[in-house]
């Protein structure tokens, strides 16, 4: 169990043969990653030219290993790997990304978009978006919170 | 009592500072209280806080915490707006 | 949408790198890797020395394209990647990946299982483990066959 | 009529060969009336394949087809055992 908060680029491939160097039983993983789009979610007219990644130093961690811990509760894994970067982002780089390795592909599935509906709504992470024309604070998503919201109905 | 508040994202930019170490009487024992009582002693940046209060979350000792929750001396309590991380 | 039938390893930041080089619009990536896992299924007194695999040319890719024009039909998807090996195999390496690209996470979460969960069951490919007492074919799996039947109750 | 016969994985060895083309009556215009025949002409390993036939799957022209389906000229026939890739 493994999370990362850092400012540099981050290689999957790396971080996967790592994690299966520790652990050559894993069968599957599954992982999401997410990116840094060329263009504001809202108006397409802005294009973005920086991302800055705010975060919590010391409650950000707790949050994801809560997150991760809640995840093993309701699944059988082999390893989780949680990755976020802070700082300047620019477009096209890599977020974030969640690795879930486990013996049935089906937890792994699970569990990697369970982590990733949590950590939208509860790790304290802000974005801002710097474009051509202005800096915002990036608005949160109704939808996050469904999709946080439908786990405890179907698991709970 | 001795509280050390911090500041995150749109709050942190509108106070102009992340953190602030306050010294308060021990009957502002929540956080409700406290940024009422900082709101009308100190005005400004504060006021605007309390009147966006629905959309600010509050965290006391790195937990998610509703704006009763009580505080104690040496306590760590974060404004922050709605995550958007991921 | 690319089919790559190949013996040779593939890494997978570097798929992800070329396909997110043509579409820079792409938010989320979901991927499945599936490896040789070093201990036969059943008998674990054996030894796993290698995974021979084997493919229909031209069946398999079609069965494949079909598999990925089905997952597009079912949701709005930006690109599918699907990479199997074949040949000889060794413990720990990797055999399949499928990745799949789209503006919202859910949809790559459920187009990735549910191209995986077809392949195993109508992607013409077979095992062959070869350890230090024997070398046997693989016998497919009921839960596959279940885990595919489930698509069809659910989204048909 | 001519029919390309391909075998796959543990048929291809107990076969031991991957592929046999064979000229056969046109009478014999399904997977089942094919393997029927041939086991009673060649016997060998075409018998073998008969007895476990519901453990084998068929291919015509590399759709998976059902034992019943119809054979025509110049089709290419493939028996396999069930998949199990991934």
């Amino acid at each position: 169990m493994t999370i990362c908060i850092q400012k540099k680029l981050f290689n999957i491939e790396k971080i996967i043969s790592n994690l299966r160097k520790n652990k050559p039983t894993i069968g599957a993983i599954v992982s999401f990653i997410g990116y840094v789009r060329d263009y504001n979610k809202d108006i397409n007219t802005k294009k973005l030219k920086q991302m800055d990644l705010e975060y919590y130093p010391g409650m950000t961690e707790k949050a994801l290993t809560k997150i991760e811990i809640s995840a093993k509760s309701r699944w059988v894994l082999e390893d989780v790997y949680i990755i976020h970067r802070v700082g300047k982002l620019f477009p096209n780089e890599p977020i974030v990304a969640v690795i879930v390795a486990s013996q049935h592909r089906k937890n792994a599935f699970e569990a990697c978009e369970f982590i990733i509906d949590f950590l939208k709504t509860d790790a304290p992470f802000w974005k801002k978006e710097i474009s051509d024309q202005d800096e915002l604070w990036v608005e949160n998503r109704i939808e996050d919170h469904q999709k946080k919201t439908s786990w405890n109905i179907k698991n709970d | 009592m001795k509280i050390n508040i911090l500041f995150f994202a749109g709050i942190r930019e509108m106070f102009g500072f992340h953190e602030k170490s306050i010294e308060i009487e021990e009957s502002k024992n929540s956080p409700e209280k406290l940024l009422k009582f900082l709101s009308e002693k100190d005005q400004g940046s504060w006021v605007k806080l309390l009147n966006s209060k629905d959309s600010v979350r509050v965290a006391i000792n790195q937990e998610v915490s509703d704006w009763s929750d009580s505080l104690k001396d040496g306590d760590e309590l974060a404004f922050f707006p709605p995550i958007t991380g991921g």
